[in-house]
């Protein structure tokens, strides 16, 4: 293998016609049983753009992109590369068609390196060594061309959500491939690595690669793509040029119906100090000190928001603050101290004080996949007497609940006997929302609300959140989204390196400062 | 996802795998020489053919209900106990003790003391792993197996320097007294047919009691709901403050428990005195019988049942056909193992793949 | 017409190489011998002990003889209830009217071996390796250590066992492993009783060039020239002659001791080991054997007060 | 202790690891992969039936070497359809295996031999004879070096030395080369190897078959290296204490190496001093015979880790995105 050779805006890869798109679908459709995942769909993807398609939670874009990948097989339809007909039954089959797929989990091995991700299934003989040298000459080439700098030897497991990204297309441009599809590449970046990633994404597009982005995020679609396609329910329902549209007839398009942008809120009227945190520090089972020395403050009725980039600590907080982790320092609640060791610094003990936590992470930590929903809206709170007969659980009282929470929370499909994985994520992130927010906590702690999340359904849930704020509670809000921060927040903290860098009114400030103080600059100084 | 009625899930599936896997041992038996068709009959009458049959296929169930609900309970929270040999032979020592060192009036009284011997001394030879495991990370698979040799050490220098009936040359323990001594099924199902001989006694009531208990545990308390959490996932229990350590060592405290509730029905039930290696394995049956019954009671006690009745009808085989070895018994359980258990996937695929046919072609 | 006899094989099998296949050679040549037919089982399990017993009785199988001292408490539940069917028990007593108990004394047989591993080990050092420490294995390691010291009062005996888990009576290469440790502890001279790991037991020793005693039937064939001798338990001759004797309708009840006397036990001699065995030996053994006889030595058992005088 | 009976457990360890050892890098290989192996005892014992009944037919040690590793590379294969084709539970399968392998051994051998299930002795060229190591018998004078060169690294048969040779190898095929790197990641991510075009399924494979090479190594050398015959049962529970060592082991080669002669080196103890004085208190047999379990335990507790086992091990691929 050779590095990757382009010429002028146009790859060197043999194609039979110039003129023809360098991928066309053809009447595409794909079934899970009873659901229609893809509906008859076509659509062309010209040469050297950057093709972005959106749909709610569910549409199918990803059914799509893997059929495409030779992930699925197409129940009908075909599937043309540079205007031939090409069959791609596996993702072999994909990777020598030239298309390579950054998909939205990741597929790194976490304790292998960099390099060795890179190599993976495509070395070049039996013996590593060889392989592994020649990569990381290549690694060097690439990262020079395309801003894609990784430590080559650097395990996966210690890197950034946004380092790991830059390996999944490291990886595809190590193939060759001419035609790299990501799959909501943005929903855990940063903004300024969404910037870098879509800097890159046009390097690649003018040396004549064609790139499909899948996103939740409208901005994001106006900022770089060239064409977008909507999806709506399994269909294609339109393919606009990016330039002739704006983002609220694409939002009209995905959902069907007029959706708000912009959050509505009044200002906020803070009550009294709820939970104090001073002097805060946390160290990991490695020795690092993630969080090193905290204070801050959120009052009743307002909501306080902590920008950063991830890995700053804010997780830690988060942990910390529910329970799952221990910490020093102190921490009171409505003037109480908290335990922060011991047998009564756990989850139940902090819910017991009225904190509710939606975390991060709902796979890992908010939900038990494999638990019906009705199950998963107990948990946490399953030892609370609503819930329970003695040592029994009250299990018609939890699901008669659940039944309330979900018509409430317009969880689709509404039906407590379903597995939390058989829900979309905004619906999972709905179903978690509506156990805590209910709770009617006095302190609501909550992580990436909208992560991974359709617009209707991030619209809703920044509702939910305005509205518990003005019931007069107090709100602390991580989200690396600095949009999603300027919307909810009614003053925001930025954290960097274990540290809250300072403080800021929404008004008065702007995504340049908090920028540089995520990156570890005092914004005022400059 | 639905493609099938339940009733084919639970029912037709299972059939179809039992048949197969005795389709394949009647091949064996073939091979060897003998009469399949003649052999599965003397397997099938000797297991459920006659009150004699049941008598012992109930008595080994009986053993495997309680070794399988051990394993299955800590399965639930993602552990693989295979100490159930161990716990099984400690519980064995405890109802011993209970039974010898108190003279009993009637026996309703010495079964409840014995269940809570067996249960105590089986949840304390779990307690250790379970703890290493909470608290120190050692893996619970190699500290349980490692206590099945330290169990059966133990065993028999105490059967052979402390236990021993004076003069005697059997390592054993003295036979319990009679107040100690359970009621057979003789004494109590005569009118059902069963003979003197039936080992059957009111364990096994014991054990179906125990089936609803872990039922109601695992799938109704909040103990329940906590284990399963935790098997689920560690991270999102700990979320949810449900503290690892403690429902580490609780399951687990359950799991040897129950497998120490084994000796109920093996040494008090019917040895009626405690003799080295009285597990024989039903340790390990448990495990197969956990996996086969899905780690779900009703699922267990199936299992159990099936694992009786080979048992037994290996054993009628055995006395029935001479020249067929006892091994071949083995050979049937693991073929049943096989295709009822891992090889699950060969037939479910197909006859699902019929079930969408007949379906598509309804609709 | 009398009733077929029934013989119900101990946990191990009828090929274990030496009690059971011994009691199983035993009713083999009463069936070649009488050309009448005899029904027998293997158990499986423990739990079948019973069941095996019940199921003997009842298809009318008379005499049923069953092997070994895990019987015993059964025997003593089940006899009763089949007062029409007689028992023979072999390796333990059973007090019941329909019951003969068949004891070997192994001891004295084990003394013998034990004479014999005295007088041909040149380092003054023998060894002994059961199978799991149980009172029947301390009886043949005892009366084996009496032996010893009774040739050579300053000789060492080493007593290893091999588990406590039923695979040691089925672990040859643990059998070998220990053999090898004795060696190297100067064992020149080693008695294996320890069923199938005996067979290890036997291997390793041929493999490093010293002695070793088979036991129960007769095991000098294995390793021509490196099998000194075996101690033989006749459990074939009680099988045969409660069969002989059931057919005849001479059936006694009460206790039968099979020792030197009757040659219930002994001490084997053929052309495999005859170049191992000297005439003084041969003498020596003898004599102690007639002594033995005539009760001018005791040879102390083991399992009346758990102790060994010998060590 | 003096050096000789320090030699003597020494080489007792080190043939009493020798089967662990081989049986714990099969395991390796399978869980590696992602594949959970506890029919490690199964297959062992069925090779150390086949090899030791075919050395016996044919008088030939090799022929039945051939035989054995081919039976359990039989078993393996079952493994790999029931837990990889058909996506079923390993456990469970591992469980049916040996089972299988107990009741077919003595089943065949009953049949074949007529002697309860056990094969005739082996003698002679069917079975494995000890070879001598070149210059031991020269530097056997050189204090210390020489006794542990000559007593100890010599004189075994040759799977001892197979089994020894198999670490390093293991290491490199694990490390150093394209199948290593692949293998790994499948038992780590599947997802990660499925689509980078490399097919899951055959490496998985690929890693259950080596396990019953090896396996396949490890019964052969119980039953014609170790002793001179089959017995039933006479794996004996080794399988299980490789699969102990394997988690001991974190999964690592050498370190599989280690933990194999620790667990060779405590039974020899155990072997060697059965009756231990200490403080004028003879300890019971059962206890020493339980030590080298009892100070597993210890050591597990006190010494060792979390042992963390790759991630995708004991589970079916499904194909996600
Ligand atoms: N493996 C599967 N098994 C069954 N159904 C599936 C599977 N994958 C997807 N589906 C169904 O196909 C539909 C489309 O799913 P898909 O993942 O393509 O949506 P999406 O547009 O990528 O959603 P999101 O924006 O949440 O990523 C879903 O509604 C779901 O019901
Ligand atoms: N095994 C499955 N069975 C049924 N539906 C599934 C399955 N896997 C996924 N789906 C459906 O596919 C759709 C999209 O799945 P996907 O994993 O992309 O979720 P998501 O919305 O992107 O969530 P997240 O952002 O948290 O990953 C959901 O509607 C979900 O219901
Ligand atoms: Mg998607
Ligand atoms: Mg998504």
């Amino acid at each position: 293998m050779t590095a990757p050779t382009h010429t002028e805006g146009r790859p060197a890869a043999a194609a039979p016609s110039q003129t023809a798109p360098a991928i066309e679908l053809r009447g595409i459709s794909k079934a899970f049983g009873a659901v229609q995942a893809n509906k008859d769909i076509s659509i062309r993807v010209e040469r050297g753009t950057i093709h972005g398609i959106i749909g709610e939670n569910g549409a199918g874009k990803s059914t799509l992109m893997s059929i495409l990948y030779g992930f699925y097989k197409a129940d009908s339809g075909e599937i043309l590369i540079g205007g031939q007909r090409t069959d791609i039954p596996d993702s072999q089959a994909a990777i020598r068609a030239g298309i390579g797929m950054v998909f939205q989990h990741f597929k790194l091995v976490e304790n292998f390196t960099v390099l060795e991700n890179v190599v993976l299934g495509a070395e070049d003989g039996a013996f590593l060594r060889p392989s592994l040298v020649k990569a990381r000459r290549l690694l060097v080439d690439l990262a020079r061309e395309y801003e894609l700098n990784v430590d080559p030897d650097a395990k996966i497991e210690n890197l950034g959500v946004g380092m790991q990204q830059r390996v999944e297309i490291l990886k595809a441009l190590y193939r060759q491939a001419d035609i790299l599809i990501l799959d909501e590449p943005t929903g855990v970046l940063t903004p300024s690595e969404a910037d870098h990633l879509f800097r890159i994404l046009r390097g690649l597009r003018d040396e004549g690669k064609t790139i499909i982005l899948i996103t939740h995020k409208l901005r994001e679609i106006m900022d770089v793509t060239d064409n977008v396609s909507v999806m709506r329910r399994g269909e294609m329902t339109a393919t606009v040029r990016t330039a002739d549209t704006s983002p609220s007839e694409l939002a009209e398009l995905m959902v069907g119906r007029k959706v708000l942008l912009r959050v509505d809120k009044t200002p906020a009227r803070p009550g009294p100090v709820v939970l104090k945190v001073e002097n805060l520090k946390v160290t990991d089972d490695k020795g690092v000190e993630r969080l090193r020395g905290i204070d801050l403050e959120v009052r009743a009725g307002e909501i306080l928001g902590v920008a950063g980039v991830a890995g700053n600590g804010q997780s830690e907080l988060l942990e910390v603050l529910g329970g799952i982790s221990d910490a020093t320092g102190t921490v009171t609640l409505n003037g109480t101290p908290l335990d922060l060791s011991g047998p009564r610094a756990d989850g139940r003990s902090r819910r017991h004080a009225g904190i509710a936590h939606v975390p991060e992470d709902r796979h890992r930590l908010g939900l038990i996949l494999d638990f019906t929903a009705w199950e998963n809206t107990g948990f946490g709170y399953h030892d609370l007497p609503d819930y329970c007969r003695g040592a029994l659980m009250d299990q018609t009282a939890l699901r008669n609940d659940t039944r309330g929470k979900m018509e409430r929370f317009d969880v689709r499909p509404a039906d407590c006997w379903l597995h939390a994985k058989s829900f979309s994520g905004g619906n999972q992130q709905k179903i978690v929302l509506a156990r805590e927010i209910e709770r009617n906590p006095d302190l609501l702690l909550v992580g990436q609300p909208t992560r991974g999340v359709d617009i209707g359904a991030i619209e809703f849930i920044h509702q939910r959140l305005i509205e518990l704020r003005d019931a007069g509670k107090a709100i602390l809000l991580v989200s690396v989204e600095l949009d999603e921060i300027f919307a909810l927040s009614d003053r925001i903290a930025v954290m960097f390196d274990g540290r809250i860098m300072g403080e800021r009114l929404p008004g008065q400030t702007d995504e340049t400062e908090l920028g540089m103080m995520m990156a570890g600059m005092d914004g005022k100084a400059r | 996802m639905d493609t099938m009625p339940r009733w084919a899930d639970i029912a037709l599936i299972p059939l179809i795998n039992l048949t197969l896997a005795l389709l394949v041992s009647a091949l064996v038996i073939a091979l060897i020489g003998e009469n399949p068709a003649q052999a599965m009959g003397v397997m099938i009458r000797g297991a459920v053919g006659s009150a004699y049959g049941w008598g012992y296929t109930l008595y080994y169930a009986t053993n495997f209900i309680f070794t399988g609900l051990a394993v299955a309970v800590a399965f639930h929270a993602r552990l693989f106990n295979i100490g159930g040999e161990g716990q099984a032979a400690l519980g064995g020592l405890g109802v011993a003790i209970v039974c010898l060192s108190v003279p009993w009036p009637h026996w309703t009284l010495a079964l409840p003391a014995a269940v809570l011997g067996g249960a105590l001394f089986g949840a304390a030879w779990a307690a250790i792993p379970a703890w290493l495991q909470a608290t120190r990370g050692s893996h619970i698979v190699i500290t349980t197996i490692m206590f099945n040799f330290i169990a059966s050490a133990l065993l028999v220098y105490l059967l052979v320097n402390v236990l021993k009936v004076p003069g005697s040359m059997a390592p054993e323990t003295a036979r319990f007294p009679e107040g100690a001594r359970l009621p057979s099924a003789y004494d109590w199902g005569a009118w059902m047919g069963f003979g003197r001989s039936a080992p059957l006694n009111v364990a096994f009531f014991v054990a179906l009691a125990c089936c609803v208990a872990v039922w109601v545990l695992i799938w109704k308390t909040r103990l329940g709901y906590e284990i399963r959490a935790f098997g689920q996932s560690e991270a999102a229990a700990k979320y949810a403050g449900i503290r690892p350590v403690r429902t580490i060592m609780i399951t687990m405290l359950i799991s040897g428990g129950l497998a120490g509730l084994m000796a109920v029905n093996a040494v008090q039930g019917e040895a009626e005195r405690l003799v080295i290696d009285s597990v024989q394995g039903a340790g390990f049956v448990g495990i197969a019988v956990a996996l086969m019954g899905r780690s779900h009671p009703l699922g267990v006690l199936l299992a159990a049942l099936l694992f009786g009745a080979l048992y037994q009808g290996g054993a009628e085989l055995e006395f029935e056909m001479p020249a067929i070895s006892r091994e071949m018994i083995v050979v049937i359980q693991a073929l049943v193992i096989l295709f009822t258990g891992a090889l699950d996937n060969m037939v479910r695929g197909p006859v699902e793949g019929l079930f969408r046919r007949r379906r598509k072609g309804a609709t | 017409a009398t009733a077929e006899p029934g013989l119900i094989i101990d946990l191990g099998g009828k090929f274990d190489k030496s009690f059971n296949e011994s009691a199983y050679n035993g009713a083999q040549r009463w069936l070649e011998e009488s050309g009448a037919s005899y029904r027998e089982t293997e158990l499986q399990s423990e739990a079948q002990r019973e069941q095996s017993m019940r199921r003997m009785a009842e298809s009318g199988a008379n005499p049923v003889v069953v092997l070994g001292f895990a019987n015993a408490s059964t025997l003593e539940k089940v006899a009763p209830d089949y007062p029409d069917t007689n028992f023979t028990i072999v390796d333990m007593v059973v007090d019941q009217p329909n019951v003969q108990s068949v004891v070997f004394k192994e001891h004295e047989g084990s003394f013998l071996v034990g004479v014999l591993a005295a007088m041909a080990s040149d380092s003054g050092t023998v060894s002994f390796i059961g199978g799991m420490d149980v009172p029947l294995i301390s009886k043949f390691a005892c009366g084996y250590a009496q032996g010893v010291k009774a040739v050579n009062p300053d000789a060492n005996v080493i007593v290893n066992m091999t588990g406590t888990t039923p695979t040691a009576w089925n672990d040859p290469v643990k059998g070998a492993e220990l053999t090898r440790a004795q060696i190297s502890q100067g064992s020149d001279v080693v008695y294996a009783a320890a069923g199938g790991t005996g067979i290890g037991v036997l291997q390793a020793a041929a493999d490093e060039g010293i002695l070793s005693i088979g036991v129960d039937s007769n095991q000098n064939y294995l390793h021509p020239g490196y099998v000194l001798t075996s101690m033989v338990k006749r459990v074939d001759n009680a099988v045969y002659e409660a069969f002989e004797a059931g057919a005849a309708g001479e059936f006694q009840p009460g206790i039968k001791v099979m020792g030197l006397d009757n040659n219930g036990v002994g001490w084997a001699l053929d052309e495999n080991n005859e170049p191992l065995i000297t005439e003084s030996m041969k003498a020596t053994v003898e004599e102690t054997k007639t002594r033995i006889i005539a009760g001018e030595i005791t040879v102390h058992d083991y399992t009346t007060d758990g102790s060994c005088p010998a060590y | 202790m003096d050096l000789a009976t320090v030699i003597q457990l020494l080489d007792s360890t080190l043939r009493l690891a020798t089967p662990l050892l081989l049986a714990c890098l099969a395991g390796l290989f399978s869980e590696r992969a992602g594949i959970f192996d506890i029919g490690l005892e199964g297959k062992m014992l069925a090779a150390a039936f086949f090899s030791a009944a075919v050395a016996a037919m044919t008088g030939n040690v090799w022929i039945g070497l051939l035989a054995g590793t081919a039976a359990s590379l039989a078993l393996a294969a079952l493994h790999g359809l029931a837990s990889i084709t058909f996506r079923g539970n390993q456990l469970i399968s591992g469980v049916a295996i040996n089972f299988l392998a107990s009741g077919l051994t003595v089943l065949i051998g009953q049949t074949w031999f007529q002697l309860g299930g056990r094969t005739p002795s082996l003698e002679g060229a069917a079975r494995f004879q000890e070879i001598t190591l070149p210059l031991a018998g020269v530097l056997e004078p050189v204090p210390v070096i020489g006794p542990l060169y000559a007593n100890v690294l010599s004189g075994h048969t040759i799977l001892v030395y197979v089994g020894l040779l198999a670490v390093p190898a293991t290491w490199y095929v694990l490390f150093r080369t394209r199948f290593g790197l692949r293998l790994r990641a499948v038992g780590e991510n599947p997802g990660a190897v499925d689509t980078a075009g490399v097919s899951v399924v055959g490496l998985r494979f690929s890693a259950v078959l080596i396990c019953g090479l090896l396996c396949g190594l490890a019964g052969a050398y119980l039953a014609t290296g170790l002793s001179a015959g089959f017995v039933k049962e006479m794996s004996a529970g080794r399988g299980f204490i490789a699969l102990a060592a394997l988690i001991f082991a974190k999964w690592r080669p050498w370190y599989a190496l280690a933990a194999c002669l620790l667990f060779g080196l405590l039974e020899a103890l155990g072997n060697r001093f059965q009756s231990l004085e200490v403080l004028g208190v003879t300890l019971p047999t059962q206890f020493m015979q339980a030590l080298p379990y009892i100070l597993t335990v210890v050591i597990l507790a006190g010494f060792v880790g979390k042992a963390i086992p790759p991630r995708a091990g004991g589970a079916a691929y499904v194909k996600e995105r």
